[in-house]
């Protein structure tokens, strides 16, 4: 019964946290370095999963409490049934196009200059029906191109960049760090959908399950004020960021020195999860429309 | 009879076959890896940019940053591990159950289209089924691994029994060989070199079920390590674990190749007979 | 055919009518046509006939390997239902009924095993039935490392280790030279007089049947009937030169072949 | 006329003894899941709706066919390739000892860490799928193949060599059939494999099929949707079993009626 | 021993030292040991000689399937590497030697194709020499659907039908009745008689040698060696009454018999 409070010192609470190694979750690790979880009462150990939907099992089966996702994946979970809450927000849109870690890249000397030129083309995105593709269509409808017009071609993102540079497809969503390696490879970024279309404040965030919350609230509320604790920290110290990235994703320090490293921020409304599971409805994604409010504690 | 006399028969030494046969196969083996390699290296820099699979000294570099850390040691402990325990259990399981399908008419005809239903059914899809029951312990790696290694020792072992000698059969029934004892001098035999194939199967099945487990559960180990490499586009850091895996799979698959080679002497392969 | 009217009580193995047909339509194509046969314990009984007769084919039956299509076999007086106890067999297709992964010794000694006896005793009883065929010295070559003769005695052999209460032999001596199959034949003479081992061998040399049995059955036609039984009536113990030297024994050989040459 | 009755009534026993296991299951799944909250066992009559949109033309043609075609395709390469490779290393020393080192190594790679080489091969179209599902399905014919070749009766070898048999008809009419029994049992474990690599080939590249839509639905959470698409390829795999079993039943005729009429079980 | 003597123009087959071991060092396991013969075109030899003396061995050495430990065999006045055209040869362990497979008349027919044979010829040819075995209407069986002495004609069959200038063969009627056998010869000496075939025939009837052959090789010892070549100086051609009752058989026959019974 790991439900004690947080002001009860020695007996720190264990907690797992499932993410995924990218930029995003540096804070949850400079927090950890900083002490911030440990100041909270918090014991608390990283596992790396494949995405947000693999860790639902593991949150399910109380292997895991906290899971790190982007809010569409998560959507599309609590619209199966499944009772996720997000605790607390993760990233939030990038202030301009030039700090979007996202970008949509085409090939050297392509006529494709830019999203209108995208109509009767492909695009690769790594997930159908996930973040980056809604975020594709959400830009294209934006520039006023027909997005049924654009074929889009799932594939992994590693894979994006060599297939635009192959002419497997004619444009490429991608994100950090690979939107980095295409630029310094030097493709045309035609769009940074993310600056363009996310809704204000977090894109994305931490979540649980209900039971779970329902158990252990305080918990979950020290968890959150670690999160944002450390986001505030990271935020100001963007090279203790990157030293981070650097540590715990195995990347050389070039790559991640010309990353753009995202604004973190543990802020998470309720519009936004609205916002995005009715964009999703409308496209046909979706078997039932989620209890936006019910979705974030 | 003068001719015979002669005391100059000459015998011609025939070496003892197996050690310099097996360090010409090392030899013979090694020239062609060389050969692939630099064959690869070659495209690799003529072919320029569009190819993304990194050159073989580029992969080189990566995998000595590998072998100096000792995490990577640990993961590869990991992966093993698991592998070879799942290995053996599906073995087993795989023998067993394919020689009650192969022998058991009822059984056969009760089971067939249930398992041609299941069989199919991608280990990838199984895993959150797995991760739910089981997390991301080793439980759930075992089951995933004896899983996908059962298969193959299973199909193997039922054809197998197809293929037992009937006058060996008839000879033991005469004899009122205990079925235990036509199981183990017989059965086993006879269907050997199915399950030496079905084995060879599995024991890469093994090692790749127990790496795509990691990869996508998240199971601490090598799989974790590439999948890592790969969704943070360490390119020649991914192509040196996969170089490491198919390291380990080849060292695998050599010690089920000497075992083969080893057991069955009377294997026509290895007979004197028809070698000439 | 008086064989019916014998004292059935000393009968180890009896058939009534055995049929028997092969493929889908058995009935339609009969190989043997209602067969009636029976052996007394301890009878040396030789089956002679021509290649494709069924001769094989009725072993398998008596032996419960095969059931027949219709008719009965009794054997000790009950319907024979598989192989029963005590029985051995030397198969015509011998170098198929060697296991390639045993050794020579490991052949012989494996329906020994589950047994009861002591290991020591197999080994003994092996070595021993080795060398009485000729093969001492060979027990850890394998079954292909072997002539073509040399593996059919080491299918005896087995047989031999294994003292069987009843043995069926098919053309076990085809493959091995005169000198060793003389010798072949007194080594079972030798078993049948010491065990009383009843024995039923099929052969295709007249003189061999008329040397060794007791009763030689001639068997013919289409489907394969038992065309009849030749009483040799020869005393035993016997030997290669004063039996085969017995004018009964020439009498009997040249019945037998006189059946034979008319079909 | 007495035996037509009894072989009727024979392959009526058949059908019961095949079928009455899954209807079983069937029924337990269905009374199970009737009131289940879990998320993996998902309810009967959705997943039964899930599986009826396979079978609209619409759905039929645009998820079932394209990977029926891409699967069909991938195995008949790794057959082929299989037993023609397979022979060419079983019978030369030397082309088996130099692949040795390389087949062990590249058929140990995780199917996932393939797709970019496929990718970068073969481009994200169907050639890279039937490409990848024919890498990954070839082993076990190939290794089949190359055991039996080895472990081939060396009479064989004789009567070829003392009759002049010419090496083609060495090939088709002594060495494939003598190791037919091996290599269709290897060719079995191919299928098996071919099916599955179904899920990794459309992991790129995919819009429709049944590898992808179990991604798909894994990954969006419908769990009626997935158990639909996993039990579709279960179907598929049911469907081509039976097609293989004629394939079989055709090829090791030979095989199979002298095991049956000649030896029988071992257990007897 | 004259055989060096002979003129060797006319020889087909000579061997001088043949020498063949087993194992990891031949040398020390000789089974042959230096074994000279020479074979005249169109001859009929037959070798006799006790189980597991190397006759199996030595068929499989003339034949190209193995090769010598030492020593030389000349097929034409050429060294041997491989089996050479036209011969032809009936295997010791004949079940083996069918492929199941095929049906008998697709194993009959298998050496002949692509030998530039018209399809009606060589079915012919194989129905013809079906007959001669006494296998007619047998063509689209299955070999492990005949009897063990009818495999073995098959076997013989396939030889004949090919119609090779050397025919080698091993023991070729072990399995077959007493009443075919006698048949088989007759095939076999017809054949030798119309096609000049050279014949080589191992058997363990001293009849059949004697009544076969224009020599009989007698091997013995160990190492196998030639332990004497006995002319058969009997007309041809020759046939199973007539020739069988000369004097000169009967005194060919105790010959080799003497032999035989001296190692
Ligand atoms: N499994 C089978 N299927 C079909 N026919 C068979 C089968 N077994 C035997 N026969 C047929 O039965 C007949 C008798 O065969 P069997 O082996 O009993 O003869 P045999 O008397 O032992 O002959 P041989 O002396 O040549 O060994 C043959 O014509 C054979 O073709
Ligand atoms: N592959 C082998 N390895 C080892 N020894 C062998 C091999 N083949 C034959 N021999 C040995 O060579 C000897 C002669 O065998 P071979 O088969 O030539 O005899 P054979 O004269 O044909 O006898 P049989 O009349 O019994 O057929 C035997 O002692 C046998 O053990
Ligand atoms: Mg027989
Ligand atoms: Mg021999």
């Amino acid at each position: 019964a790991p439900s004690t409070a947080p002001e009860t010192k020695g007996a720190k609470t264990p907690i797992t946290v499932a993410v995924v190694p990218v930029a995003d979750v540096a804070p949850l690790y400079l927090g950890v370095e900083k002490g911030f979880f440990a100041e909270e009462g918090l014991d608390i150990t990283i596992k790396n999963v494949q995405g947000a939907a693999a860790a639902v099992p593991l949150l399910l089966n109380g292997e895991m409490q906290f899971a790190y996702g982007a809010l569409i994946p998560v959507i599309s979970v609590a619209a199966s049934g499944v009772p996720v809450t997000f605790v607390v927000g993760g990233i939030a849109k990038p202030p301009s196009a030039k700090a979007d870690y996202s970008a949509i890249v085409t090939k050297q000397g392509s006529s494709i200059k830019d999203l209108k030129g995208l109509a009767g083309h492909s695009v690769a995105v790594n997930a159908l029906r996930g973040g980056p593709h809604l975020s594709v269509i959400l830009a294209l409808k934006k520039a006023g191109v027909d997005p049924s017009t654009v074929n889009f071609v799932e594939l992994p993102m590693s894979d994006g960049m060599a297939a635009v540079q192959r002419g497997d497809v004619d444009a490429a969503y991608l994100a950090e760090p690979f939107t980095s390696q295409a630029v310094a490879a030097g493709l045309p970024v035609i769009s940074s959908p993310v600056y363009e279309t996310a809704p204000d404040g977090a894109t994305s965030g931490y979540f649980a399950v209900r039971p779970y919350l329902d158990q252990h609230a305080s918990t979950a509320d020290a968890f959150a004020r670690a999160i944002a604790k450390s986001d505030e920290y990271a935020n100001g110290h963007l090279d203790e960021v990157r030293a981070q990235i650097v540590k715990y994703s195995g990347m050389d320090a070039k790559t991640v020195e010309n990353m753009r490293i995202p604004t973190f921020t543990s802020k998470l409304e309720a519009s936004s999860i609205t916002a995005m599971a009715g964009q999703m409805d409308k496209l046909g994604w979706l078997t039932a429309r989620p209890d936006a409010a019910g979705m974030v504690r | 009879m003068s001719g015979r006399a002669t005391a100059s028969v000459r015998i011609r030494a025939r070496a003892p076959r197996t050690s310099p046969a097996s360090a010409r196969a090392v030899w013979v083996g090694a020239v062609a890896v060389v050969a692939v390699l630099v064959l690869w290296e070659l495209l690799g820099r003529l072919g320029g940019g569009g190819a993304r699979i990194p050159v073989p000294t580029a992969i080189g570099a990566a995998l000595a940053g590998l072998v100096i850390d000792p995490g990577f040691w640990a993961a590869t402990g990991q992966t093993l591990l698991s592998a070879a325990l799942g290995l053996v259990l599906a073995a087993l399981a795989g023998v067993v159950a394919g020689t009650a399908y192969g022998t058991f008419v009822f059984l056969r005809h009760s089971t067939s289209a249930l398992i041609e239903l299941l069989r199919p059914i991608p280990p990838v899809a199984l895993l959150p089924v797995g991760l739910l029951l089981f997390g991301t312990s080793l439980q759930m790696k075992l089951a995933l691994i004896v899983y996908t290694a059962f298969w193959p020792v299973f199909i193997q072992t039922a054809y197998g029994l197809r293929d037992i000698d009937g006058t060996l059969v008839d000879m033991a029934r005469i004899h009122r060989v205990r079925r235990g004892r036509r199981l183990l001098g017989i059965v086993l035999p006879s269907i050997g070199p199915y399950i030496a194939v079905g084995l060879r199967l599995s024991v890469i099945g093994a090692l790749i079920a127990s790496i795509v487990s990691e990869l996508i559960g998240g199971a601490p180990g090598l799989g974790y390590a590439l999948g890592l490499a790969q969704s943070t586009g360490q390119t020649a850091r991914m192509y040196a674990l996969v170089v490491v895996i198919g390291v380990l799979g080849l060292l695998a698959d050599r010690s089920f190749g000497l075992m083969e080679r080893i057991s069955p002497g009377w294997s026509p392969a290895n007979r004197e007979r028809g070698r000439s | 055919m008086d064989l019916m009217t014998q004292d059935t009580s000393t009968q180890v193995l009896t058939t009534a009518g055995l049929t028997k047909g092969f493929g889908a339509d058995p009935g339609a194509n009969l190989v043997i046509g209602g067969l009636d046969l029976s052996i007394a314990r301890g009878e040396f009984v030789c089956v002679v006939g021509p290649s494709g007769a069924g001769k094989t084919t009725l072993l398998r039956c008596l032996s419960g390997l095969e059931r027949p299509t219709a008719g009965t076999i009794m054997f000790d007086g009950e319907p024979i239902d598989g192989p029963p106890r005590h029985l051995g067999m030397v198969f015509q297709d011998y170098t198929r009924s060697l296991m390639p992964w045993m050794n020579v010794l490991q052949n012989v000694v494996f329906p020994l095993r589950d047994k009861g006896i002591s290991k020591a005793e197999m080994r003994e009883r092996a070595e021993e039935s080795l060398a009485a065929v000729g093969l001492a010295g060979t027990e850890s070559k394998s079954p292909w490392q072997l002539s073509g003769g040399m593996q059919q005695r080491v299918a005896i052999a087995r047989a031999l280790a294994y003292r069987p209460h009843l043995l069926l032999m098919d053309e076990p001596f085809a493959s091995v030279d005169a000198q060793t199959r003389a010798e072949l034949e007194d080594l079972v003479l030798r078993l049948h007089g010491r065990y009383r081992t009843t024995i039923l061998l099929v052969t295709h040399d007249v003189d061999e049947a008329a040397y060794l049995a007791d009763r030689v059955v001639v068997l013919g036609g289409r489907p394969t009937e038992v065309r009849e039984v030749v009483p040799v009536d020869l005393p035993r113990p016997r030997d290669q030169i004063t039996t085969k030297s017995l004018p009964k024994f020439t009498e009997a050989r040249a019945r037998i072949l006189g059946l034979i040459a008319s079909r | 006329m007495s035996a037509r009755t009894r072989s009727a009534g024979r392959s009526a026993v058949r059908l019961v003894t095949s079928l009455w296991l899954i209807i079983a299951i069937v029924l337990v799944w269905y009374f199970l899941s009737q009131g289940s909250a879990s998320f993996y066992v998902p309810q009967f009559p959705a997943t039964v709706r899930a599986i009826g949109v396979y079978f609209t033309p619409a759905g039929f043609q645009a998820q079932v066919l394209p990977t029926v075609a891409n699967l069909l395709a991938g195995f008949v390469v790794a057959v082929v390739v299989g037993v023609a490779l397979g022979i060419a290393i079983g019978r030369s020393r030397l082309l088996g000892e130099a692949t040795a080192p390389i087949i062990g190594f590249v058929r140990s790679v995780p199917p996932p860490a393939l797709l970019p080489i496929a990718i970068a091969l073969l481009g994200i179209g169907a050639p890279m799928r039937i490409g990848l599902i024919a890498f990954g399905a070839v082993w076990p014919t190939l290794l089949s193949t190359i055991d039996a070749v080895r472990n081939m009766d060396p009479g064989l070898d004789d009567i070829a060599r003392v009759y002049s048999i010419r090496r083609r008809r060495r090939l088709l009419q002594m060495v494939m059939p003598a190791a037919a029994p091996m290599i269709v049992a290897g060719m079995r474990t191919s299928l098996l494999y071919s099916i599955t690599l179904i899920v990794l080939s459309e992991m790129a590249g995919a819009s429709a099929g049944l590898g992808h839509s179990v991604l798909l639905a894994q990954r969006t959470f419908q769990i009626a949707d997935m158990w639909a698409a996993i039990l579709m390829l279960g179907l598929l795999g049911l469907v081509l079993n039976v097609l293989f079993l004629a394939f079989e039943r055709t090829v090791l005729r030979w095989h199979i009626t002298r095991h049956t009429e000649r030896g029988g079980s071992w257990i007897s």
